[in-house]
């Protein structure tokens, strides 16, 4: 406890870090792959690509690539950029299949009514299949969310501050307190964004939120 | 008046859904298209209005060839209505029903207005305007779907089983209101269904199909059910069944119609004296 | 410009660990590429077993009775922002080294798929079709044994499924507190910028998820049910239609 | 540093009159990185920190692409890195070694008294029975053993290796146990327990002490001296700044850092920040 | 014969969805149970089988309380028919005939023989045994339901709108078909429906319900329809509306029975003569 008060100012800028870290590869991994998941969804061909190369993607450890994309892309090693653009991968390898899917669970009857009413095919995309798929979509961004936040401490291993930096810090130092403290911030921080995408889900779905009668 | 001529309709993967189907309905009127499961009735319907576009021959809305209009403008001025009402379980039943008016470039305001009397027409209650359709009964959800197919004052109006999924009794109602709202606006109406009982009470023509949208017989219901054209008709529409062949029994003093099962169809007004042969 | 020197390099990388993994010194030994490969295999599957010990009976009965709904969201989600490297040098230090606190760790990790798997297996069950057991007569128990179970098998693979894969990818993590597997050609690389060590690990990795993931997928079409096999591919059938 | 990922270039593009100083993954690491940067700051630098870097490769990696300036040294293992095969073996030998070997664009200032090595240690128990002493002690056991310390370790000139070539340990009975806590917590527990049977700890850890082990003389050198001392970036080291960190070298003993050590890894937990505060203010370094 | 006496069910949630209903179902006879949605049908038989226990009051059956019995026992012994089927997906046809004389520990052998003989009572080809529920039609899937039900050879089989998703031609076809196996085999059915069509068809008696469970009328059907009991049976049953109201013309030579909407309803057979009171 003690511990914590001295140290009160050094937990709240990782804890600022951390959340810095996680919000951009959420945000990016949603903007990325809903044209993708469209694209997948609606185009057979593209299916089996986009989706492969996610699974692909997303089984590739963290930490190798932490370190190798600064190599590739040319970005200087301590970069937080590294961090965010593979968390960013990870978000879009996740999030695709569920866009996918969310997209296939338009029900068939409202796309054809769609298109009987004379809506045209951007606007069908636009104001029918996008606003109908997002509930699911919600669903996987949380997921993504949670994963993401508990991601960014592996950056810590490469030098990339965050709440992970308490994790390395309690074990060198046999300090169980500083990696509680360490859970418990990733948590919170956890709690907060999914509690963000809930009411933004809910704002965005109102059709949603009474039960039906 | 729609005109159907030599039209025929393969699918990619070499359904031939209809063959060489011509048909002519008349305007003003409503044409009921009966035939059991897969016979083509829905692919017909969706050709009037382009979301299916025949493979050959050609179909006309008062003497213009709809292969050369714009799908998606042509759609805008044909109402369509089918089974599960097709709402869009994001918007409200007012928005639901200002679609149209909105796609065809009306004010928000002047659409929900429309929208409003829109209700009225279908005998909905203003209260439910800003209720989901997932906070309406099967039935309420209908009306709407009727008041939206009607919301651009279109000429024609669509109707795919518009009455197939909700329960008998709410079913009879809405088969009422629609002959009410009919015999008000008088549209012209194509409506799909594979309810032969449906088909008779609603239909002015009723034209009864066979596999690949042949037509079986096509004709006003009492001349169907007093002459069917072959057996296939006959059987269709029951007329050689025990349900169909009706006798009477005066019971408590009236007379009941029955059919050879003893099942009771109804109460005899009068008794006829002869008949009048109308022909 | 970049893309091209950064395609060339990811090439050269590649090549080289390919070259670091099949090199003989490499391959063989207590610390070789086929030692890690197994006890990398061993440590995943020993905790996904013991995560399905727990949350696979869990799952059912919620799926089954109902109840606890409420418990299987908060908890997957609660479960899952647990940050595994925290847990895991917290473990390490609360139980020492050895198998235990990694091991714990990864279980905690393939809890919540493998729970929402069970749960959503025997909840995705078509309710006419428990009733109408019930209806014949059948106990509660052979309901979830004869009916729910079966009709559950894919999506109960399904969580097997992402939950091995999960912990296969994160195991590597594990590694930063001493354990071997394939984590150890990352951990050892990694302080030295050993890159093709490095990406030799990572390429093991995504190879035996990719070759699980494969077997599980197949494990998922032979335990689906043959009717409801039958009925799928008649949507699909349906689905093309549209 | 403090983190805004969508700024292109990270902490690393502050202005090029900022210092950033680094640390490597280790407390004492950081201690010293916060000693260097918040002496600097006395003397009104403009000083950014991006601690808790990882190991060696590393941290000179991110100073050869600017992503840091400065960073707390150890001579020997440096000179080790830049010039493996280097002869140097006194203090002077291989600071004077280590200032030639250095890349363009990097200098080391002056070293400090203060030394934290290598350095292989063994419970008194297990010294006793096999009469250990120094490394080559180690050539004389008939069993197998484990030696523990960091992964990169096994990669070292010090490492097991090295203790073959120079000490000639059998290598068939020698086994490696990586344990990334750099001859922290668990390193020790291990050694007290028995799972390994040599360790490689720090020798400014205050465990080393505490639990009465063996350190192994190393009479042939072969972990070479490890004064402190700081490695800048040339373009950094204004006359200030120098002043400045030889002021602080001249100062800083190992008796210092085992001190700093116990207060960062003890009961206290102290953090780095704050005890450079109290170090620089008894050695009244801060008031400029 | 079922009785039951002051029989309540409320659920948790406070819906009192049958309230103190007393009833007799006469064995070896059909008795449907014909109300509008909601009205408590599902809830009455299934508190037969104890899917539901009753909330107060009693249910006997042949003078048995089953609060007495063992459920799952009771079950084992009662048939039941459900919307849909409720086939076990997983199962070919021919097992999930099978399943309940294996519960009731039958040899599979055994099981599988008396299963295939009610594939041929039912109507079913035996080629169709080894298919899965899914590669059958929606009447197909009725057919082994209706085979299931049979399968513990039980006297009561408990309907609850077994022919409620098949299309209008099929389900005629399966209430003939019900109405002869009930010829052979005589069973206690009870039977639930909302339409009213269908009960007066299959019915020995006919129940008609209101809300909460209340019995509106019950009686042979076309006792029934020659004199409801009220403003709501008459209006339930369309005694008051232009459909039930009939009428005759001769057209084609032939006398076409028609309603007040000049919807045909069947062809007379014999003009009748006065008529005879069977009073
Ligand atoms: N998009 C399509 N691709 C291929 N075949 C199709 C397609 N749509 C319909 N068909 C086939 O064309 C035939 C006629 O279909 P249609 O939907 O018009 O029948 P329907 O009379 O409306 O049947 P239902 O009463 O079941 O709605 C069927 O055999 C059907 O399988
Ligand atoms: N498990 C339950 N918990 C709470 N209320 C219930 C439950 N089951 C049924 N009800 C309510 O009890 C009433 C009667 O339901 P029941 O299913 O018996 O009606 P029904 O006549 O079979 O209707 P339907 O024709 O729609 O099948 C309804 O208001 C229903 O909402
Ligand atoms: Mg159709
Ligand atoms: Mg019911």
């Amino acid at each position: 406890m003690e511990w914590i008060f001295a140290n009160a100012e050094n937990i709240w800028r990782l804890t600022r870090d951390h959340f810095a870290l996680s919000l951009p590869p959420i945000v990016l991994g949603l903007v990325f792959s809903l044209p993708l998941g469209w694209l997948a969804h609606r185009y057979r061909w593209s299916r089996g690509a986009l989706l492969t190369v996610s699974g692909l993607l997303y089984t590739i450890p963290s930490l190798p690539l932490f370190v190798i994309l600064p190599v590739l892309i040319g970005t200087k090693i301590l970069d937080p950029i590294n961090v965010v653009i593979a968390l960013t991968l990870y978000a879009v390898a996740l999030l695709l299949r569920t866009v996918t899917e969310a997209f296939d669970s338009v029900s068939p009857e409202v796309r054809q009514s769609s298109l009987a009413v004379g809506f045209s095919p951007l606007q069908r995309v636009t104001r029918v299949e996008l606003p109908l798929a997002l509930p699911i979509v919600v669903a996987g961004l949380r997921v993504v969310s949670a994963s993401t936040v508990s991601l960014v401490s592996v950056g810590s291993l490469i030098g990339v501050s965050s709440l992970g930096d308490l994790f390395t810090s309690g074990f060198q130092r046999d300090f169980p307190t500083e990696i509680m403290v360490g859970i418990g911030g990733t948590i919170l921080i956890a709690g907060l964004l999914d509690l963000l995408i809930v009411l933004g889900g809910r704002w965005c779905t109102p059709w949603m939120r009474p039960a039906r009668s | 008046m729609i005109t159907f001529d030599s039209v025929t309709k393969s699918f990619t993967d070499g359904t031939t859904a209809v063959e060489s189907l011509s048909l002519e309905i008349s305007s003003r009127t409503t044409t009921v298209i009966v035939g059991s499961s897969g016979c083509g009735k829905t692919t017909i319907l969706r050709m009037i209005n382009r979301m299916v576009d025949a493979t050959s021959g050609t179909i006309r809305i008062d003497d213009e060839d709809i292969s050369t209009l714009n799908p998606v403008a042509l759609r805008r001025r044909i109402g369509y209505v089918m089974q599960n009402s097709g709402l869009l379980p994001h918007r409200t039943v007012l928005d639901n029903v200002a679609t149209v008016p909105l796609l065809n470039g009306d004010t928000k305001k002047v659409a929900r207005q429309r929208a409003r009397e829109l209700l009225d027409t279908v005998g909905l209650d203003q209260a439910l305007a800003l209720r989901y359709p997932s906070q309406l009964s099967g039935g309420q959800q209908q009306r709407v779907g009727v008041a939206r197919g009607l919301a651009a004052n279109p000429n024609i109006l669509l109707m795919d089983e518009p009455f197939g999924a909700v329960d008998p009794l709410v079913r009879t109602e809405l088969q009422n209101e629609l002959q009410r709202i009919q015999r008000d606006l008088a549209k012209t109406i194509v409506f799909v269904t594979h309810d032969i009982e449906e088909a008779f009470q609603l239909g002015d023509q009723v034209v009864i199909l066979r596999e690949g949208g042949h037509i079986a017989q096509s004709g006003s219901p009492a001349d169907i059910m007093s002459a069917p054209a072959d057996d296939f008709v006959a059987s269709f529409i029951g007329a050689d069944r025990a349900k169909r062949t009706l006798h009477t029994r005066v019971l408590n003093g009236r007379t009941v119609v029955l059919d050879e099962h003893g099942t009771p169809a109804g109460l005899l007004k009068e008794v006829p004296s002869g008949g009048m042969d109308l022909r | 410009m970049y893309s091209l020197d950064a395609a060339g390099s990811l090439m050269n990388y590649l090549w080289d660990s390919i070259l670091w993994i099949f090199t003989p010194a490499h391959l063989s030994g207590p610390t070789g590429v086929w030692a890690r490969l197994g006890e990398h295999l061993f440590y995943s599957g020993l905790s996904v077993l013991c995560a399905a010990v727990i949350a696979t009976p869990l799952g059912l009965f919620i799926g089954h009775t109902g109840r606890g709904r409420a418990l299987v969201i908060w908890l997957t989600g609660a479960l899952r922002a647990l940050p595994t490297l925290g847990l895991v040098t917290l473990l390490a230090l609360l139980l020492g080294l050895g198998l235990l606190a990694p091991l714990l760790a990864l279980t905690v990790l393939a809890i919540p798929p493998l729970l929402a798997g069970a749960y959503a297996g025997v909840e995705s069950v078509d309710p006419a079709a428990s009733g109408a057991a019930r209806a014949v007569g059948m106990t509660e128990w052979q309901i979830l044994t004869r009916v729910e179970v079966p009709l559950a098998l894919p999506l109960l693979v399904g969580g097997f499924r992402s939950a091995f894969l999960q912990v296969v990818a994160t195991a590597t993590v594990a590694a930063f507190v001493p354990l071997g597997g394939l984590g150890r050609f990352i951990f050892d690389g990694l302080p030295v910028r050993d890159y093709p060590q490095m990406l030799a690990g990572a390429i093991l990795v995504i190879v035996l998820a990719l070759v699980s993931d494969a077997v599980f997928a197949l494990i998922q079409r032979i335990v689906t049910p043959r009717g409801v096999r039958v009925a799928r591919s008649g949507q699909d059938h349906a689905e093309i239609l549209r | 540093g403090s983190i805004d990922p969508l700024a292109s270039g990270g902490s690393s593009d502050a202005p090029s009159d900022t210092i950033v100083v680094g640390s490597a993954g280790f407390a004492e690491s950081e201690i010293i990185a916060e000693i260097y940067a918040q002496a600097l700051e006395a003397q009104g630098v403009t000083v950014s920190k991006q601690l808790n870097i990882g190991q060696r490769d590393v941290y000179l990696a991110a100073l050869q692409d600017g992503s840091i300036d400065l960073i707390p040294e150890y001579s020997g293992n440096l000179l080790q890195y830049y010039a493996a095969d280097s002869t140097a073996r006194s203090s002077d030998e291989v600071f004077d070694a280590l200032s030639s070997a250095l890349p363009d664009g990097f200098r080391v200032l002056e070293r400090a008294a203060a030394e934290d090595k290598d350095s292989y240690n063994v419970t008194a128990e297990f010294a006793e029975k096999h009469t250990l002493n120094t490394l080559s002690d180690l050539a004389n056991l008939d069993e197998t053993f484990v030696v523990a310390g960091n992964p990169e370790l096994a990669e070292r000139p010090y490492g097991p290796r090295g203790l073959t070539d120079v000490y000639g340990v059998k290598a068939n009975l020698m086994t490696f146990s990586p344990i990334n806590d750099s001859g922290g917590p668990l390193t020790v527990s291990a050694l007290i327990d028995g799972t390994v049977q040599v360790a490689d700890i720090f020798s400014t850890t205050p465990a080393i002490a505490e639990n009465k082990f063996v350190t192994l003389a190393d009479p042939k050198n072969l972990i070479l001296p490890q004064n402190v001392l700081p490695l800048i970036n040339s373009d950094s080291a204004s006359d200030l700044v120098v002043k400045t960190l030889n002021n602080v070298s001249a100062q800083l003993t190992t008796e210092d850092l085992i001190d700093l050590n116990a207060r960062n890894q003890g009961d206290e937990k102290a953090a780095p920040a704050a005890l450079a505060q109290d170090w620089l203010t008894e050695k009244g370094l801060l008031s400029s």
